[in-house]
């Protein structure tokens, strides 16, 4: 194995905490939205579908320069909340986590749906038989059958954080040890003409947490698996 | 004792369902109608799993569903146990979670099933941890049944809860659905196939066909109408006479039924004196001899007169005989009823085997303890 | 010492900046947070309030942009560096081209494909097009371009062998291993070819001021000359 | 005549399923064991869909599976159709294309079963076009039983494939199977809880309890069999007769049958004279008498000898008869026996009802039309 | 509305050709991933699981850079296709899409593989007993009983595909009529000082580009669902 540099290890730290609090906190959003979508019909419901799949179609540059533009201090949403909670997202580690978030959104949200959509409504009516009320039979019957989708959504929304370049820089530019994640420190090495050795040794790197965070999610999901079918 | 008053009408494809009928939910309902009637449909409206187009559904007078008025009390808050016909197991649950789902929403002091009751009884307790998908079609259909007991509902509905089980498992859990409705006074609707669980269980009978709820009444009345044999069905054809218990004869193990045509001989019954008893004696257990036979096993003999004779064109033919105002049923063949020169007005023996009317003939109106000694 | 000095940086200044950093502290005690990404992409970002001191751009556009919003201090706007054109091919390519009016770049492509940074947003690409037409070279070419993002990305392009030529900063091709010089756009076929340095409004303090002084020192010029910059020419 | 030939060995949780035995699967061979006795997985090992931890399964000379030489004929190459005690109906295909899945993939020249026959002997016309969402409980089943069926498989296994259905229905669907049996001489394996069903249905009889087959044999002589008694049930305790049609009685609608022991009149069969048939007659429906009755409507009395008495401490007390070699089984009260001083080696008329010889206790031994005319 | 000039309307074209190949193309191949994935146990499982989703955790440009040298005219596989075939990927739209195919291939094997996971195996081996082997069940059975799952994942690689830019630029260059997308267009105008405007322009295009994907996807999924379902 090869020795991490400073700048590496703190790159990578950085990473895996903007990617855990991005897939943490868009978590709940993430299953909320795919419920609606998935068991309700409702006004407007395509138009909600298209705005949570906006960052898949819109360069994420893009995406990070609208985040910028509303949550940036001048920003109609940014200077509210710095007003009212003293909170300033841009060009901190938490908006690297929300410019994650936001771009994973529509992978952790399709990969709900199409788990809840799976699930025998069978199952949750004879809950509700048995005495348990909608919210109970979520918790106890859908949660628990959806559990492989969530998980699938968490560990995709995890590996697109893990990857997010275009919106991060934009939002929150490259600030080293604020924002500076794996794949920003990989793009200041590959401007630089002899940065290949670092670069690949990042890619290395990123190559290496992915792995690491799939290989965990699939021995998650062998027992969530086992525990359901057999 | 709930009263049930139902009026619904429901598309199902081509077929409508329109159920119109009020009884009692006192003891047992069976719903009986062939395969497609519209059982399992019923059954879901009243549960809450299916809303009708329109109609009404109340219960001891607590109103369910009411399209005029806009009421359609939420599934969970009917407290209805259900038993469906598919087990519906939850997959990602333990045996054990499975059964306690319910329990575990019903405050400790309303809890009148208890978990070791319905293990022992089930006989499940080695499944206990396993998953649903690790057992066979007849064990999943007992943990379904426990479950929706556990929930220890108001009222229970079983979509024909016993098909998958063998006859012996069978034996053993009728007695316990009859515990639940006389020591738990829990009121059951049961659909059900079979008309002999239907007798064995039911106090009231609901008859369907395609759609329709055709007759409500008591299981005797309907099954001795003569009107309703293409419902009730041919082979099944008899006739329920309410006894009471005359006496018991302990060196032979019988016991002494009293009704209005005289007395049976049935196996016996470990009941008090005076206890009222229904009865089935199906047409095809019913000899007829002009004479009393004598040396023969045949222990009852009831005098009767013949009320009338089917005009069915078949080897068989079945005879309406009266016994003192109660109606039993025999079944002979053409022949014998040409030999013997039976006709209306004639009097007759009906002569019935004590071992014909075993467990599966035997219902009851009253509330008391099991009745039935084990016989193996 | 006191809180490190944010100094937004063009990417194309990556090593340099870094390279000053290390001297500054060393020679001072005092910090450098060197912030780079694209010019525009830091400049929008000064826009919306990013916490920069210094903005070092590669484009005048920009900072001029900045400017008219007085988003930097005007006084401390200055021509840090200049760079020049050149034409660039891969390492191994045979090909040999004159940069001359008239002269055949068509020809010299073949079937392939020239280079360049986007002309529409990125500098290098801007200069490139500039250049092309005042030698009167543009039509030519139009139409055969692979435009980059950046210039890097164009520098790449040429080294790998994908584009038989490429316009790039004499900084970017003195540095790479894979590409060769075939010539160098002569001076007056584009605008001065300048990196702005300013203040960010709000930002002047003696800390920062010390910065913005040491990379417009002589030690400073030395470490950006040894990545191939050159000083502006002074202003007449 | 398929000879079928099953050694396994396979642990299923706590249980081990060990199946040792051969048979002939010229008819119908019935697996017959209470809940979880292991019957279903028996027989998705052998379509295998289970794969035995090890053993051998050979059929009519074809070895399908063999752990120690490495065979494991795949599932489709096996050919045997195969009805699931869950339906497992296709949900994104119509009916129509649920019951023609496997029908399409037989070549035409080998279909012997064709859509139509199938949909008319299962009235489900106008199901066809529908999801088997739906379905009622009993349609998904008859349209389960239709799918394999099409498939014109070599060799049908059916996992309880009545349960769910209605007696009417399953009176409409049994002789359909015999007709199988017989027409088509395709071979069936049927699993079965209803010892009804598998009297009137099956040539040989496998009985499992826990994981083991613990006999294997015709349905006669298991079910004459009192050491099998705790596994073939008392309630259905009975004695099947081999007889042979000895004439008719166009009359009156009735049928005579010659066996060991004499003669018996039975419900009209139509059926060639010499014709083979087994009758089941269950101990039930059996009357002892020492002097034959008269004037009465029983027309069959058999001579016998009472060959040996239960011991059993019951009300009950089942004799075990010898009419001219051929075994009958009485069941009469324990008081009807002191009182008729009866004692082994003692002579006595066995009185059985004709109408209680129906349909459900017939059962064939050979290949021929459909023999019971329609009675209603 | 407004109307679309030749520059917007080019972008269009290509954008929804590139994206259309992009899922085209990789559908059978995340058939099978996702099929080898979720029903076989093999020998380096999970590096292929890795291989799979790095496009997911590398930024773009990364991706772009390796498929350049990768398959460049001097890169290993490139300089062989080429002798070979003759194609050449890099700045053509073919290149593109195959850009856009690998950005989005581990999203599109994701949903397939979630949709596998869930359908009832005992109905595959119903359809073996009737005769049909495993190809055919495969085609009769398990494809239809996926197509949701199926059409989930194109819609999600499809708007991965409208939207991919990084690797793009990097790998096919922004060549106007040939490989300059919509997201190409849009970053080249947000990155001038007074491209706002047009940014715009092309951001509402691209909104109501993947509006109408989106909604196709759900009338088509409805349908299949109400194929399934009713
Ligand atoms: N969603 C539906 N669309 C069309 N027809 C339906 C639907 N659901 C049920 N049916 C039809 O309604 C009728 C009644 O169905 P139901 O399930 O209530 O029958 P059942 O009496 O319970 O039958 P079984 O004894 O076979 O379970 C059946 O003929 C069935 O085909
Ligand atoms: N995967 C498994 N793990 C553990 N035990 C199992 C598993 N599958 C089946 N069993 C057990 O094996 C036994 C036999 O099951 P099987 O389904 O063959 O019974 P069966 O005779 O068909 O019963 P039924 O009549 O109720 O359908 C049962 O006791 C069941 O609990
Ligand atoms: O150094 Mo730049 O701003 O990427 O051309
Ligand atoms: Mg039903
Ligand atoms: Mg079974």
């Amino acid at each position: 194995m090869f020795e991490l540099t400073a700048l590496e290890s703190e790159a990578i730290r950085l990473s895996l905490r903007v990617a855990f609090w991005s897939v943490t906190a868009s978590l709940p959003f993430g299953l909320a939205a795919a419920w609606l979508l998935q068991r309700y019909d409702f006004y407007g419901k395509t138009l909600l579908n298209g705005i949570i799949h906006l960052p898949l179609v819109l360069p994420p540059v893009v995406v990070g320069y609208l985040l910028l533009i509303l949550l940036g201090r001048r920003g109609p949403l940014g200077s509210w909340l710095y007003e009212t909670f003293g909170i300033s997202l841009p060009f901190t580690w938490e908006g690297a986590a929300l410019a994650a978030a936001v771009m994973a959104f529509p992978l952790m949200v399709r990969a709900i749906r199409l788990s809840i959509e799976t699930i025998d409504q069978n199952l949750e009516t004879a809950a509700r038989t048995l005495g348990a009320s909608r919210l109970s039979v979520f918790l106890t019957i859908t949660l628990p059958l959806i559990a492989p989708g969530i998980l699938a959504g968490c560990v995709l929304a995890f590996a697109r954080s893990l990857g997010e370049f275009g919106a991060t820089i934009t939002f929150v530019s490259n600030i080293p040890g604020e924002t500076r994640t794996l794949p920003l420190a990989l793009y200041s090495l590959i401007q630089t003409p002899d940065g290949e050795t670092g670069a690949l040794r990042l890619a290395v790197l990123s190559v290496i947490l992915s792995l690491a965070a799939l290989g965990a999610s699939e021995i998650i999901e062998r027992r969530l698996r086992a525990r359901l079918i057999d | 004792m709930k009263n049930l008053d139902v009026d619904l009408h429901h598309r199902l494809g081509k077929m409508t369902l329109e159920a119109k009928f009020a009884c009692e939910t006192g003891g047992i309902t069976a719903i009986f109608g062939r395969s497609g009637a519209g059982k399992t449909s019923l059954v879901n409206m009243l549960a809450g799993l299916l809303k009708p187009d329109r109609g009404r559904i109340s219960l001891g007078g607590e109103t369910l569903f009411d399209s005029a008025a806009g009421i359609d009390v939420p599934i969970e808050r009917r407290r209805l146990g259900y038993v469906f016909q598919e087990g519906r197991l939850f997959p990602h649950l333990s045996v054990r979670n499975n059964l306690t789902y319910g329990l575990k929403r019903v405050p400790k002091g309303e809890r009148r099933i208890e978990l070791e009751q319905v293990v022992a009884l089930l006989d499940i307790e080695s499944l206990l941890e396993r998953r649903p998908q690790a057992l066979s079609g007849g064990e999943k259909q007992r943990v379904a049944l426990g479950r929706a007991l556990l929930a220890n509902p108001k009222l229970l509905l079983m979509d024909e809860p016993l098909a998958a089980l063998d006859q012996p498992r069978k034996d053993e859990i009728l007695p316990f659905i009859e515990q639940l409705r006389d020591e738990m006074a829990l009121p059951i609707i049961y659909v059900s196939h079979s008309m002999q669980e239907i007798v064995r269980l039911a106090d009231t009978l609901v008859l369907m066909s395609s759609g329709r709820v055709e007759a409500v009444g008591s299981v005797e009345d309907l099954t001795s109408r003569l009107d309703l044999r293409p419902l009730t069905g041919r082979y099944e054809a008899g006739a329920v006479l309410a006894t009471a218990i005359a006496g018991q004869d302990k060196a032979f193990g019988l016991t002494e039924l009293r009704f209005a045509g005289g007395r049976l001989k049935v196996p016996h019954l470990n009941l008090p004196l005076g206890q009222g008893l229904r009865v089935r004696i199906r047409a095809r257990d019913v000899s007829i001899a002009l004479t009393p036979p004598r040396d023969t096993s045949i222990l009852n003999m009831i005098e009767c007169e013949v009320k009338a004779i089917s005009e069915e064109r078949s080897p068989q033919v079945d005879l309406q005989l009266d016994a003192g105002g109660a109606a039993i049923w025999a079944r002979i063949t053409a022949r014998s009823c040409q030999a013997l020169g039976l006709r209306p007005g004639l009097k007759v023996f009906a002569l019935i085997k004590s071992v014909a009317i075993d467990r599966q003939s035997l219902g009851r109106r009253d509330q008391a303890a099991r009745f039935l000694s084990e016989d193996e | 010492a006191d809180r490190p000095v944010t100094l937004f940086a063009a990417a194309s200044t990556t090593d340099a900046v870094n390279e000053i950093a290390e001297a500054f502290a060393a020679q001072t005690g005092g910090s450098i947070r060197p912030v780079v990404a694209a010019s525009s992409t830091l400049a929008r970002q000064i826009a919306q309030g990013a916490p920069a001191d210094l903005f070092l751009s590669a484009s005048g556009a920009w900072v001029d942009h900045l400017a008219e919003q007085r988003l930097i201090v005007a006084e401390s706007q200055t021509a840090l560096l200049a760079n020049r054109l050149v034409l660039v091919a891969p390492a191994d390519s045979p090909l040999r081209l004159q940069l001359l009016p008239g002269a055949s770049l068509d020809a010299a492509l073949g079937d392939g494909r020239l280079a360049i940074g986007d002309p529409a947003h990125v500098p290098a690409g801007i200069y490139a097009r500039q250049a092309l037409e005042a030698l009167g070279l543009w039509d030519q070419v139009a139409d055969r371009l692979a435009q980059a993002s950046n210039v890097r990305a164009a520098l790449a392009l040429v080294g790998r062998g994908e584009a038989v030529a490429g316009i790039v900063y004499k900084t970017d091709a003195a540095i790479a291993r894979n590409v060769k010089v075939l010539d160098v756009f002569p001076a007056d076929t584009t605008p001065p070819i300048t990196y702005p340095l300013a203040i960010v409004t709000g930002r002047d303090s003696v800390a920062v001021r010390a910065v913005y002084n040491f990379l417009k020192s002589d030690e400073a010029a030395a470490i950006f000359r040894k990545h191939g910059f050159t000083s502006p020419v002074p202003e007449s």
